[in-house]
């Protein structure tokens, strides 16, 4: 479904990603670990475009992605819960909702509202509260919501998990285990690698932006150079 | 004295019609405030060229052409604000988007020398002297007040406070809930999360900057028709007036745009009539400073939070 | 050098290039008149066209071209506002220049030069003048006074209100108002509940057309006046109608002067109109600095001695020159618009 | 025993209609590691908030060492001895590591016009000494090395390190830390809680924590508040809270 | 390239619609009638050039882009830019005695812009707060040196502390209440500040002399002297007392050297105090206020010194302004004024010292060029901010920070 191909993305003189191969196939929840300053935000914004890739190539479904502009990319069926949440802070929680629903018909608008307020609870309690005055953990639940609403293909998140309390956590875990069930594919980036690669069927590994292991996610949780670097054994 | 009365209306008049110039005119600013943060110092220009276009579309018909007077004006602003929508788009396209995502200021300083460089375009091609506006709304509105004050509220004034309500009822009908509209509330939150939701931002961009050239040159024509004199550099000091008055109202705000222009219109008019108009522009920006040090954010922007 | 040139720094953009205009084509003719001629001692003179905008602070930077240029002599600057500053500079430069239209006092009476005449009255001559119209013909009861703020229209309008206010006239209101700005319907309902008997404005055309129309438009029909600085032919196209009935102080009209006729002629030939107020004052400029570096030679110390010590005989008549550069003598007169925008000279 | 050094007590917050922090009450010892934890949106970061005098609480007493500091603006409070870090991290990211630590001693250092104007060397030496200091504080964290890089350019993990300790260099009796490790890896966050159990024992300095990652809140609190819905559920040592049915339901779940 | 055809052909059409009404179609009075004089020529050749131009583009971009990955600025290094510092000095020190008298006169406008400039770039580059009103506290230097040559007969060496004084006692009271708005509302409020001192200067008629201003002022005397062609009675001028004939080029020799002085004192002050606890203080303000305040640091206290400190060197800046010009008005100070100290600011490249010079000289310079052709002087100008924007967004010369380096 996407696919990357020997990649490099610089960020002005800065290298980010140095020949990065990646692939997610439909249905699959992949995710991508490692090290701050790796390159993984990076590469889930490269597949949307922002910054562009400065050579090889993104595929989605068949289409190359590389060069087009990032609007046309996430109308494509991409959604992307970003790294710092990025909520509208002046609108209100449900507007941001709305917002993350843009290019949907309002019946169907409807429909995800209620959804995402079923997998959040506290949200619905906060509709009309100003996104930017929502606590940190709040937020991270608002952002994921509203990539929800655009009802993706593929999802990309960011570190989702950041921030929220262990409870929240093993909630989003589920959440994401009930997307791909609902056929949404699913691109994770997290720190909280043992959780990602349990969920995960399958994970790369990125060291200064390039990818040093590829493998299934049960198979990363054994390897022993994961296991030290990542997961803290 | 009976006359305070009568007089006191008549200044209110012509101080609703003054703030609903620098309201027509202090909308483009919100809304490209709103959108890109940038104070487009070259606004004003726009409204001048708004009322040159009017000026020329004019001579082109001929004041004598026979026309309906309602034709005509409606001509002039058509002209007027197709031409000055393509100012509005290739400024942008040229000046500024170029310089987007650069340091803040940038675009601050390129928007001034665009300012300077439209002034001088016009002063160039139309010359640089005063040009005068034949009076084509004619007459006023008058009653008897008081022994023997007449309060005049001439059509033309009437026009523009009309115009400028409409334009401003309709305007926050379509950004409320029109796709665009939305769209760029949107964009005027987080420009690059707006484009990640799928939201094509430089559209958005350009449409902010054509409507709201399209609304100064709407200004820019009547306020011709109204005062009958126009020269290359009157955009200027409307132009920091009406951003005053964006100010004023809380920039980013389109009520408070509107709000804000008639505030100042009204403390400047009260100011010439009851102070002198010498200190006219001192109450003007006095009330700027007084009202912000009250609410820093204007009187309908919303209080800055920042979540620590 | 084989030619002598001569600096003209007028305003060519703004507002007063009217102005600017009419002291051109005054200089020019009289240059292009004597140049045929033969020129002065045998050398060409050479005009030096630069803008000043009619604004203060370009003043100084014109001023200073003139004399970059490599100028001695100048015919300099419309308006008092850029006057004011340039004089200083052609006095330290030792630069002799002549306005022919700045008619503020302090033009002269600040640094009381050596190097700088005008070809033109002063406004406590064109001030009192003013007042004295004001008092033995209209005889109002009260008058409104408005002025722009500028050196030359606060100036004026200074003037007539003191000679005013010592005859006795009551000035009931004496108020700046902003050039540029485009309403001043809050200042004229002020004057519509005040119903002055005469308003007088001391500025340029500009704010005057505006102030007109605006007046009428409001229902304020009382009586307009204002100095030499409004009557410009833009005048009449943003007041329209409601130019109707202004009087005006200006200089006599020189056209009409006998002994002129060879100087008409010239205008003629040139193809430029000898009318505006300032045209005549500039020829005759231009013809007092040619009688006296006939007299005396190129060097600027000696012939601004030589006016400051001698009478000339110009287009504006016999001109005698005070110890600080002013005419001994000028004469103004006052003037009232019809409808077309036509002036009639009013007898006194 | 050791004294009480921050006392809290009748904390209230309201936003409009909500109720962010409702009567929360708790004091720090002047060298434990104290922690508060609870769900999203319990009211952690706006007591933090009231505390450092960011927010003006609506109600309540805070007293910092027998002086009360409610209602002070942040800048006071910090100069009481009370600094934090925050939930994003906040460095001067365009100012090197070295300068960041040198604001922070800004309070503390020679910052006389005509002194500096003229080098004169009482000025001189405070700035020697400034820089020494500095350099101490980051061997003590073990980022040396990145000392005249920009700030913003470091690795996540050493921001943190580097915000600590920016707040350590301006002698504080009381470290406020929210969510230290979000954002760290694993390894990263054994280092953060040694680097706490260091800071108690070495400089004697009080800690008050935010954080949602239960091994290093457990690891290294003495004692627990637990909030929910701006109310203190309960306080107590960590093995009674990590047991406490009202904690697990509201905040751990079941593991 | 249909494509590409296409958009040329977009991009004339919007050409037509921009230069119709401007040049294509003038209009022309007859008496109380205005009509049009078409020029089609105009429009057609107008359209015809960006048709082209469009067309090209694309050849062009893709030279530009072989050439070099992405432009990124070369940044000054601190030799680098200590070297060009010295270049510059050396160069200002010869320049009054190898050039003619037009080119010493600008070299001394520039130096006053250069010393607004460094003074504004305190308050915007350093402290990063935006100042629209700058030109306020120019005015108040200027003035208050006129005012006490004027009502008290000082000199100007007497008066220019004062002056510097004054405008940094102006800034304090200014700043005090407003510094407290943030980003752009703090830019119209000190926008609105500059424009009420411009008007009060022309209100108080009988302190300031209004409209008129002040004239006559005095230049700097040498020692005592004056240098000026005539002296008041029983005074000895400067070339009187050195025995030289009056020659006005060593009055403006002596004034540029003067305002040499005054700029290398600012660059000095301006380029030791970023280094300083209150420099650093300023930028860490600048990235963070919330963080300056968690760490005890006063914010309004910091502002208000870097406001206090711009304000006064704008003032040391208007003392001298007022000297060498003889004269000051409210003229000399309106917006467009302050918009273009920011200019210097900005193009010079935000903190960058040698860049607000290389800025001062090009922003001072061109309309002085640009005088040669003669109505199209302003509109070469605002087309040079533009462009100078798009080609340097960074600034002339983005330095790199002055850093306190740790030594190992
Ligand atoms: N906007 C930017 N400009 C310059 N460099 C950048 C930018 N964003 C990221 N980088 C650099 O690119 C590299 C990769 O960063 P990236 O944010 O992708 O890492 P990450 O793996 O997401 O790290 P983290 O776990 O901290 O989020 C880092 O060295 C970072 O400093
Ligand atoms: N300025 C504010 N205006 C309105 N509501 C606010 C404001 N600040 C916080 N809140 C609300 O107060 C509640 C407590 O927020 P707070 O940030 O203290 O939570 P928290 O416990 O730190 O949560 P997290 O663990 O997610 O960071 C939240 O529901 C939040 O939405
Ligand atoms: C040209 C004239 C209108 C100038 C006017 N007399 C002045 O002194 O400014
Ligand atoms: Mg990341
Ligand atoms: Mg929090």
């Amino acid at each position: 479904m996407l696919k990357l191909q020997n990649v490099h993305t610089y960020y002005g003189a800065i290298q980010a990603l140095n020949d990065v191969s990646v692939e997610v196939n439909k249905g699959e929840i992949v995710t991508l670990i490692g090290a701050n300053g790796a390159g993984k935000t990076t590469l889930l914004m490269t597949v949307c475009g922002s910054p562009r890739a400065s050579s090889g190539t993104v595929t989605f479904l068949d289409e190359d992605i590389t060069q087009k502009d990032t609007h046309t990319i996430m109308q494509r069926g991409i959604a992307i819960s970003p790294e710092g949440r990025r909520v509208f802070p002046d609108l209100t929680v449900a507007e941001n909702l709305k917002m993350g629903g843009f290019f949907l018909k309002r019946d169907e608008i409807e429909a995800g509202l209620n959804h995402v307020y079923t997998l959040f609870p506290r949200l619905k309690e906060r509709a009309n509260q100003r996104a930017g005055t929502m606590s940190g953990g709040e937020q991270q639940m608002l952002a994921i919501g509203r990539a929800l609403m655009t009802k993706p293909q593929l999802l990309l998140l960011d570190e989702p998990t950041l921030g929220l309390a262990p409870l929240i956590i093993a909630q989003i875990f589920d959440i994401i285990r009930t997307i791909r069930e609902e056929g949404v594919t699913v691109f994770l980036v997290e720190q909280n690698a043992n959780k990602a690669l349990q969920v995960a069927d399958r994970g790369y590994v990125l060291e200064t932006g390039k990818v040093v292991l590829a493998d299934t996610g049960a198979n990363l949780l054994l390897n022993d150079e994961v296991r030290k670097a990542y997961l803290g054994a | 004295m009976s006359e305070i009365l009568p007089q006191l209306t008549q200044q209110l008049f012509n101080g609703l019609s003054l703030g609903a110039i620098y309201a027509l005119i202090a909308i483009g600013y919100t809304m490209v405030y709103g959108i890109i943060g940038m104070i487009n110092f070259a606004h004003g220009e726009i409204y001048m060229i708004g009322a040159y276009v009017g000026l020329v579309t004019l001579s082109a018909i001929g004041v004598g052409s026979g026309l309906p007077l309602v034709v005509i004006i409606l001509i002039m602003l058509i002209v007027a604000v197709l031409v000055t929508g393509v100012y509005g788009y290739a400024i942008e396209k040229v000046a500024y988007a170029p310089l987007r995502g650069g340091p803040r200021l940038v675009p601050l300083i390129s928007a001034i020398g665009m300012s300077i460089f439209l002034q001088n375009w016009v002063a160039i091609g139309q010359g640089a002297r005063d040009m005068a506006v034949p009076a084509l709304v004619t007459g006023s509105f008058q009653f008897q007040m008081g022994s023997d004050f007449v309060v005049t509220a001439p059509y033309s004034r009437i026009m523009i406070i009309v115009v400028t309500v409409l334009m401003m009822i309709a305007l926050s009908l379509f950004i409320k809930y029109s796709r665009v509209g939305r769209a760029s509330r949107a964009c005027s939150q987080d420009l690059r999360m707006a484009n990640l939701l799928g939201i094509d931002t430089n559209r958005i961009i350009s449409f902010t900057f054509i409507i709201g050239a399209m609304l100064a040159a709407v200004g820019g024509v009547l306020i011709a028709l109204a005062i009958g004199k126009l020269n290359p550099f009157i955009g200027f000091i409307v132009g920091i007036k009406a951003f005053t008055a964006a100010v004023l109202g809380g920039i980013g705000s389109i009520p408070g745009a509107m709000l804000g222009g008639v505030l100042l219109g009204l403390a400047e008019t009260f100011a010439a009539a009851y102070i002198s108009s010498q200190y006219k522009d001192i109450v003007a920006f006095g009330l700027l400073v007084f009202i912000l040090l009250f609410r820093p954010t204007g009187l309908l922007g919303k209080p800055e939070v920042e979540k620590v | 050098a084989d030619t002598i040139k001569i600096g003209i720094p007028q305003p060519m953009t703004g507002p007063a290039t009217q102005y600017g205009d009419q002291i051109q084509a005054g200089a020019l003719t009289a240059i292009e008149a004597i140049n045929e001629a033969g020129g002065v001692k045998g050398m060409k003179l050479e005009p030096l066209l630069i803008d000043d905008g009619c604004e203060p602070k370009q003043a100084v930077p014109a001023a200073n071209r003139v004399i970059n240029e490599g100028a001695k002599f100048a015919v300099a600057h419309a308006c008092s506002g850029t006057t004011v500053p340039a004089v200083n500079v052609y006095e330290q430069e030792g630069i002799v220049a002549i306005t022919p239209g700045a008619t503020s006092p302090l033009v002269t009476d600040t640094i009381k030069p050596h190097f700088f005449f005008r070809t033109i009255g002063r406004d406590d001559q064109q001030g009192p003048f003013a007042a004295k119209y004001i008092i033995n013909t209209l005889k109002p009861k009260t008058v409104a006074i408005l002025h722009d703020k500028q050196t030359y229209g606060s100036g004026v309008a200074t003037q007539v209100r003191d000679n005013l206010s010592k005859d006795g006239v009551n000035v009931a209101l004496f108020e700046g108002i902003n050039v540029g700005d485009s309403d001043y319907s809050a200042v004229i309902t002020k004057l519509k509940s005040l119903d002055p008997d005469l308003i007088y404005f001391g500025g340029y055309h500009a704010e005057l057309g505006l102030l007109l129309r605006q007046a009428r438009e409001q229902g304020l029909q009382t009586q307009f006046m204002g100095p030499e600085g409004v009557a410009n032919k833009d005048l009449v196209a943003i007041a329209g109608p409601a130019v109707e009935g202004l009087l005006v102080t200006l200089p006599a009209d020189f056209t009409k002067l006998p002994g002129n006729e060879k100087v008409l002629e010239n205008f003629k030939k040139a193809n430029r109109s000898p009318d505006g107020a300032f045209t005549l004052t500039a020829y005759a400029a231009v013809q007092i600095l040619v009688d006296s570096i006939n007299a005396v030679g190129q060097d600027p110390e000696k012939v601004a001695d030589y006016m400051h010590s001698n009478t000339f005989n110009t287009a504006i008549g016999k001109v005698e020159y005070d110890a600080k550069g002013d005419l001994k003598e000028f004469e103004f007169a006052v003037y009232k618009w019809d409808k077309e925008g036509k002036l009639e000279q009013l007898k006194l | 025993m050791s004294e009480v050094l921050l006392e809290v007590s009748g904390l209230t917050m309201r936003f409009g209609g909500l109720l962010a922090v409702d009567h929360v009450e708790f004091n720090v010892k002047s060298d434990e590691v104290f922690a508060i934890i609870g769900p999203n949106g319990a009211g952690k970061t706006t007591v933090f908030n009231c505390v450092g005098g960011f927010y003006k609480p609506t109600t309540g007493n805070i007293v910092m060492d027998g002086k009360p500091i409610q209602g002070l603006p942040s800048h006071k409070v910090a100069q009481h001895g009370l600094v934090r870090t925050f939930q994003n991290v906040r460095l001067f990211k365009s100012l090197t590591v070295l300068e960041n630590l040198l604001v922070a001693q800004h309070t503390h250092i020679e910052t006389g016009l005509v002194q500096g104007l003229l080098k004169t060397p009482s000025f001189r030496r405070s700035e020697l000494e400034a820089q020494k200091r500095a350099a101490e504080w980051l061997d003590f964290m073990g980022i040396r090395e990145y000392a005249n890089r920009e700030a913003g350019n470091l690795a996540y993990g050493h921001q943190r390190r580097l915000e600590i300790a920016r707040c350590m260099i301006t002698q504080p009796r009381l470290l406020m830390l929210d969510e230290p490790a979000a954002g760290l890896n694993p390894q990263e966050k054994r280092d953060l809680q040694q680097l706490i159990d260091l800071l108690r024992k070495e400089f004697g300095v009080a800690v008050l924590l935010i954080e949602h990652d239960m091994s290093l809140v457990m690891g290294v609190s003495d004692r627990i508040l637990v909030m929910e819905h701006g109310k203190p559920i309960t306080t107590g040592l960590p093995e009674d809270v990590r047991t406490d049915p009202r904690v697990i339901k509201a905040y751990l779940g079941e593991e | 390239m249909g494509n590409n055809i296409k958009n040329a052909l977009i991009a004339a059409v919007m050409a037509g619609v921009i230069i119709a009404p401007v040049f294509g179609l003038q209009i022309v009075r007859s008496g109380m009638q205005t009509h049009l004089k078409p020029e089609w020529n105009m429009i057609l050749s107008g359209m015809a050039i960006v048709f082209i131009f469009q067309m090209i583009r694309p050849v062009f971009g893709r030279v530009f882009k072989s050439s070099g990955k992405k432009r990124s600025m070369p940044v000054l290094t601190e030799p680098m830019r200590r070297g060009l510092i010295f270049l510059l000095i050396a160069l200002a020190l010869v320049w009054p005695f190898t050039t003619g008298r037009a080119q010493v006169d600008i070299a001394t406008l520039v130096l006053i812009y250069v010393m607004l400039g460094l003074g504004l770039n305190i308050v915007v580059g350093f402290a990063g707060l935006l100042d629209l009103g700058f030109v306020g506290f120019y005015a108040v230097g200027a003035y208050t040196y006129a005012l006490l040559y004027h009502w008290a007969g000082w000199g100007f060496w007497e008066a220019l502390p004062f002056a510097g004084g004054m405008s940094a006692l102006f800034g304090f009271l200014l700043g005090f209440p407003v510094l407290r708005l943030r980003g752009d509302y703090l830019a119209i409020v000190t926008l609105g500040f500059g424009e009420i001192i411009r008007l009060m200067l022309i209100n108080l008629y009988t302190l300031t002399g209004g409209p008129d201003g002040i004239s006559g002022i005095p230049k700097p005397t040498v020692f005592g002297f004056p240098m000026a062609r005539r002296a008041p009675e029983g005074v000895t001028t400067f070339h009187e007392l050195v025995g030289w004939n009056y020659d006005t080029q060593d009055v403006i020799i002596y004034l540029y050297l003067m305002a040499l002085c005054l700029a290398l004192i600012t660059l000095f002050v301006s380029n030791r105090v970023i280094r300083m606890p209150i420099g650093r203080a300023w930028e860490a303000l600048r990235e963070d206020e919330i963080a300056c305040r968690s760490l005890g640091l006063n914010p309004t206290r910091i502002k208000l010194s870097a406001f206090t400190m711009g304000a006064m060197f704008a003032g040391f800046g208007g003392a001298f302004f007022a000297a060498r010009q003889g004269l000051v008005n409210p003229e000399s100070f309106t917006f467009i004024e302050s918009a273009l100290i920011l200019a210097i600011v900005v193009l010079g490249g935000m903190g960058s010292q040698v860049g607000v010079i290389l800025a001062a000289i090009i922003l001072t310079v061109v309309p002085e060029i640009a005088r040669e052709f003669a109505e199209y002087r302003m509109l070469i100008f605002g087309l040079v901010m533009v462009l100078m924007m798009m080609w340097r967004p960074q600034g002339l010369l983005p330095v790199k920070r002055p850093q306190v380096e740790l030594k190992a």
